[in-house]
């Protein structure tokens, strides 16, 4: 039973790049990576005990996408969970696929790379998973807009937009395949 | 069996040919026999849908006529007009005649089946042996229905048909070969006659064989495999439309009112209950109901078995226990 | 010159068929074996079992299954997104519709993240409030599971029966909140309203009720024979296997992983709560759906104790502005849902809107263990395995 | 439920009252059987299980079960387009669904009938206004006969939309 464990959140020595650790209000204990050092860093962790890796996500900002990754572990006596920060260049967005350490990886990068257009290096199967083969642009970027999408705002309005409300409800007969599908 | 002596002297005084006599006799019979079956359906479906809505705590049809009970006219009415969907890659001859061959495969059985004394259209003397063997080519329509929709559910669904049905005949077979050693005959009134203790209870193991096999044979729950609905969305009938569906709807309450009667006749006694013998084809309707209504409860109640876990209860459970029950007869016979 | 191509192409055609058949031949000639053709079925998205708009390529071999490719995204209707234009509070209903069989758990996921974002404190009584929601649409969402499970199986009455209790439940949650379905009930900082009177008595009447027609069920699915051949030792997976796959929650546990959020790392008021994580050890197919009736029982447990304790006072932190604003921060926070591990990871930039919010929905991690666990079952099995994952794809798409 | 009939009633003459002018016979038969099909068609709904999102549990299924029971008029749940007359669209559909759903509509034959249920497929919903995968309202891609609002709607406005499309099916003539 999990409550009888007693929870020792300092035991962090024989996890890799241990100094760069910091306990983030929050998120918990996080680690950020340059991403050269990402698999290392990642191959250390799974040797230490992270067995489950729950999700990767991205975040975009205007010159880079952080990439965030969340690993928890059952098997360490203080069933810790960790966040694994790093950065990719929009220009270069790649990285090294973790697929070979966590199976369960796989969705989530393909998701990462649908959404951001982030390329895992290594990944065995990387496509699109949400969006149809054909899509254009990666929506989840701040700068992606299509005719129904509200202009990324730099007003803090709580109501949307009244117009863009009226704009849908008139966009006619539009071929439904066709529809959505405009350029970034 | 009907043809009474005054008949046939009216015959042969007006010049009419005995077979001419013979067939329109017959053919007025399965006339009758037809429109039975046509009411019977539409009973079985109504008491199908109030069994399993009882059994589900609902209340089944209750709008249409009163209590429901024209509810099965309605679809019938609606699934004749629906529109004939015809799909473009559809074998044109083996779709047509798939639902008129799993129809008819099923009605001819019932004309050997004697439901009072001497109401029978035609008391052959290898009655038993027809009632086996001409429902089996149902199944040949349902290959032809699977493999000439151009559907590949309906294609895994029409072999799955073959696959099972032909591996229940064996033992459903066999299942009643000790009837006959018990009966001295393969005529089905002589059956009914030769119960005067029902063969339920001299047969139980035959019995059960026999009740699972049918169950397998007739496609219910827990065999229900051609059209498992989780997997197959409808089985060999996924691409029929309308009217086509309706022939394999009524095929398939058809071959149900086939396989209880048949029952009755081998394992409850037929006609015979107390009273005089014009009851007999009351007692008949009371036992069939009740077989129908045990396998409408099972349908209702228990899920739907594997393809390879049919085949293992067919083969390795089923088949010995036939044997077994043969082995028994034979023995407490010869005693 | 159409013409021409045409003649060539069937040309081709014809010398490919004719390869095929030589090739045929000689391969007879070599081997005595059966020659048989994989069969490619399109699996959805649109099927009788496919829990929504799944669509997996499936091969087959006859009847045993030799290849899945899942497709999904038929339901994606860009939440993440979506977050980035609402405020922290606008976004509440968006969770009901991610996971649409347990929006309360949903809700509750989001909230607790943005009250930690937000430094937020919430009334005692909120938190019993939510526990005993949650809990109840943990039921709620477990008897979906059980009756879509007999439906696969081709059971279709206990569909009726765990239907029918799931209904009360409903009208519990419609007298609390007005909503059948999508309850929008949590506020960052509390619950939206208080009780009714006598709500409580009413859930602890439904949770006695339940208590007693489970164990009926039980015996009319769980011991039923055929269901009991159908599942067991069907597409077992062991606890290594289940956490390389990232799997959460019942379908984790059921391989014997004792990992649940409400023990791992508790969060509301379940510290004060005496309850057992579920924990299973075959991993099979039939250790997945009892332990999602086990967690019913658990959940009852829950309830009680939790009616028992609650106490008296608001339901909502007094002086939260009607829109939060968190400061600018990044906070991660997850709770047990009925499917799995569900988190929420929010950045805020101090606006009224949040920055990005991440969705950790379990049903998608637990999805895409599936062409892994049903290559080589049966085709009926992998529409089984298929359910006992549970995936919602309101969550698996998002 | 009479007022409306009523009201449906006065509609502009179907085929078969055509006929009955110009062949006082032969149109008095049509009619009969046109009443005879309706009849059937009314009160005999298969519908087929088409649940997207959130609204296929709520509408669909529970129309289903004991508390609602649609069998109790005759509907019935089918899981192939080709035995349904009714199509439920219940729930979002995406672009990349709409292909599927279009497909589906043209697999169930004559005489078919849509009903959209809840928000999503009426207009697009009332939260995916700024959507970029969201079809706004599937009316967009199939003709529909009737719309049930809600978000999801309750299972007793499903059965009432089903209610308005038989007074819908009795105004038809018989020859569409």
């Amino acid at each position: 039973m999990s409550d009888e464990i007693n929870v020792n959140d300092n035991n962090i020595e024989d996890l890799p790049a241990k100094g760069m650790i910091v306990q983030e209000k929050g998120l918990g204990y996080t680690l950020t990576v340059d991403r050269k050092d990402l698999f290392k860093t990642a191959t250390g962790l799974k040797e230490a005990g992270f067995d489950l890796f729950l999700f990767v996500s991205g975040v975009d900002y205007p010159n880079h996408i952080k990439l965030v990754y969340r690993i928890y572990s059952t098997k360490r006596a203080n069933r810790m969970a960790f966040v694994v920060k790093t950065e990719v260049p929009k220009r270069d967005p790649v990285v090294d696929s973790l697929v070979p350490l966590w199976s369960a990886a796989n969705w989530h990068e393909r998701e990462a790379y649908d959404l951001f257009g982030v390329e895992f290096k290594g990944h065995p199967d990387l496509r699109r998973i949400f969006m149809p083969e054909d899509w254009v642009g990666h929506p989840l970027r701040k700068d992606y807009s299509d005719g129904h999408m509200l202009v990324s705002d730099s007003d803090t309005q709580a109501k949307p937009k009244l117009s863009v409300v009226d704009s849908q409800t008139d966009d006619g007969d539009e071929d439904a395949g066709d529809e959505g599908k405009s350029e970034e | 069996m009907l043809t009474s002596v005054e008949l046939v002297e009216f015959a042969a005084k007006n010049g009419i040919p005995i077979w001419a006599l013979d067939a329109s006799i017959a053919l007025v019979l399965a006339l009758a026999v037809f429109s039975l079956c046509g009411l019977g359906v539409i009973v079985l479906v109504y008491m199908e849908r109030k069994v399993s809505a009882d059994i589900q705590l609902r209340l089944g049809p209750t709008h249409v006529g009163p209590r429901g009970s024209l509810q099965l006219i309605a679809d019938m009415i609606k699934l004749l007009s629906k529109e004939d969907v015809f799909p473009k890659h559809a074998d044109r001859w083996l779709f047509r005649l798939a639902p008129a061959l799993v129809f008819i495969a099923a009605f001819v059985g019932l004309m050997v089946i004697p439901i009072g004394p001497r109401l029978v259209v035609q008391d052959l003397s290898v009655g038993l042996l027809y009632v086996l063997a001409i429902p089996s080519i149902a199944v040949a329509g349902l290959i032809m229905a699977g493999f000439g929709s151009y559907n590949k559910y309906a294609m895994m669904g029409g072999l799955r048909a073959a696959a099972q049905m032909v591996s229940y005949e064996v033992p459903r077979a066999l299942s009643v070969i000790g009837i006959v050693m018990l009966a001295g005959s393969a005529k089905l009134s002589t059956i009914v006659d030769a119960q005067g203790f029902w063969y339920i209870f001299l047969q139980p193991i035959g019995f059960m064989v026999f009740l699972v096999s049918t169950l397998a044979e007739i496609n219910r729950v827990p065999f229900d495999m051609p059209e498992a609905e989780s997997e197959l969305v409808h089985g060999y009938s996924t691409e029929y439309s309308g009217m086509r569906y309706a022939f394999f709807l009524f095929g398939e309450y058809i071959a149900l009112i086939s396989a209880a009667a048949l029952t009755v006749v081998l394992f409850l006694g037929g006609w015979h209950g107390p009273g005089p013998e014009l009851l007999g084809p009351i007692w008949f309707a009371i036992k069939f109901f009740g077989v129908v209504f045990v396998i409408m409860w099972v349908r209702w109640t228990l899920p739907r078995f594997r393809i390879d876990q049919v085949m293992d209860l067919g083969w390795k459970v089923l088949l010995p226990l036939a044997l077994l029950n043969i082995l028994i007869t034979g023995i407490v016979m010869s005693i | 010159m159409d013409k021409l191509e045409q003649l060539k192409t069937t040309r081709a055609d014809l010398d490919d068929l004719s390869a095929e058949f030589s090739s045929n031949e000689e391969s007879e000639e070599g081997s005595k074996d059966i020659k048989t053709d994989v069969l490619t079925i399109n699996f959805g998205p649109q099927h009788p079992s496919a829990h929504g708009v799944f669509r997996g390529v499936f091969e087959v071999d006859g009847e045993i299954i030799v290849g899945i490719e899942p497709h999904i995204g038929y339901l994606h209707r860009c939440f993440e997104k979506i977050a980035e234009h609402r405020t922290y509070t606008q976004f509440i209903p968006f969770t009901d519709r991610m996971d649409y069989l347990s929006s309360m758990l949903n809700n509750w996921g989001y909230v607790i993240s943005v009250e930690k974002l937000a430094d937020v404190a919430v009334p005692e009584r909120a938190e019993y409030l939510r526990v005993i929601v949650g809990e109840l649409n943990r039921i709620a969402s477990h008897l979906v599971f059980l009756s879509t499970a007999a439906i696969e199986a081709g059971a279709l009455t206990p569909y009726f029966y765990y239907f029918d209790e799931r209904e009360r439940i409903l009208w519990l949650f419609e007298q609390l909140c007005g909503a059948r379905f999508t309850y929008n009930y949590m506020r960052v900082g509390g619950v939206r309203v208080d009780t009714p009177d006598g709500w409580l008595d009413d859930v602890l009447a439904f949770t006695e009720r339940l208590e007693k027609t489970m164990v009926d069920y039980d015996k009319l699915l769980l011991g039923n024979y055929i269901f009991k051949k159908r599942m067991k030792g069907v597409a077992p997976f062991s606890a290594e296997q289940a956490l390389d796959w990232g799997l959460t929650g019942p379908s984790l546990r059921a391989s014997g992983v004792n990992y649940d959020v409400r023990k791992a790392d508790p969060y509301s008021v379940y510290p004060r709560i005496d309850f057992d994580a579920v924990v299973l050890y075959n991993g099979d197919n039939l250790d997945r759906v009892i332990a999602r009736s086990q967690e019913i029982i658990q959940s009852i447990n829950i309830i009680k104790q939790a009616v028992a304790q609650i106490p008296d006072g608001r339901v909502y932190s007094p002086g939260m502005p009607r829109y939060v604003t968190p400061p600018p921060g990044e906070a991660y926070a997850h709770i047990e849902s009925s499917r799995g591990d569900l988190g929420f990871y929010i950045i805020s930039d101090g606006s009224p809107k949040p920055y990005r919010v991440k969705i950790q929905g379990p049903s998608f991690g637990n999805l895409q263990v599936l062409p892994a666990i049903a290559t080589g079952s049966f085709f009926s099995d992998a529409v089984l395995i298929f359910g006992t994952l549970d995936a919602v794809f309101g969550e698996v798409d998002r | 439920m009479d007022l409306t009939k009523g009201q449906l009633i006065q509609q502009p003459a179907s085929k078969a009252g055509i006929l009955q002018e110009q062949a006082p016979g032969a149109g008095l038969i049509l009619g009969k059987a046109g009443d005879l099909l309706n009849w059937s068609r009314k009160n005999s709904i298969w519908w087929m299980a088409f649940g997207l999102a959130c609204c296929a549990i709520e509408s669909l299924m529970c129309l289903n079960t004991a508390r609602y029971d649609m069998d109790r008029h005759g509907g019935l749940l089918r899981n192939t387009p080709r035995l349904s007359d009714l199509m439920l669209v219940a729930g979002t559909l995406t672009h990349k669904m709409a292909d599927i759903t279009q497909h589906l509509y043209e697999q169930m034959p004559e005489p078919r009938y849509v009903m959209a249920i809840g928000g999503c497929a009426i207009n697009g919903g009332p939260f995916y206004y700024d959507s970029y995968t969201v079809v706004r309202g599937v009316d967009k891609i199939i003709p529909v006969d009737v719309y049930v609002p809600g978000c999801p709607p309750r299972p007793e406005a499903v059965m009432y939309g089903i209610e308005q499309l038989k007074e819908k099916i009795i105004a038809r003539g018989m020859i569409e």
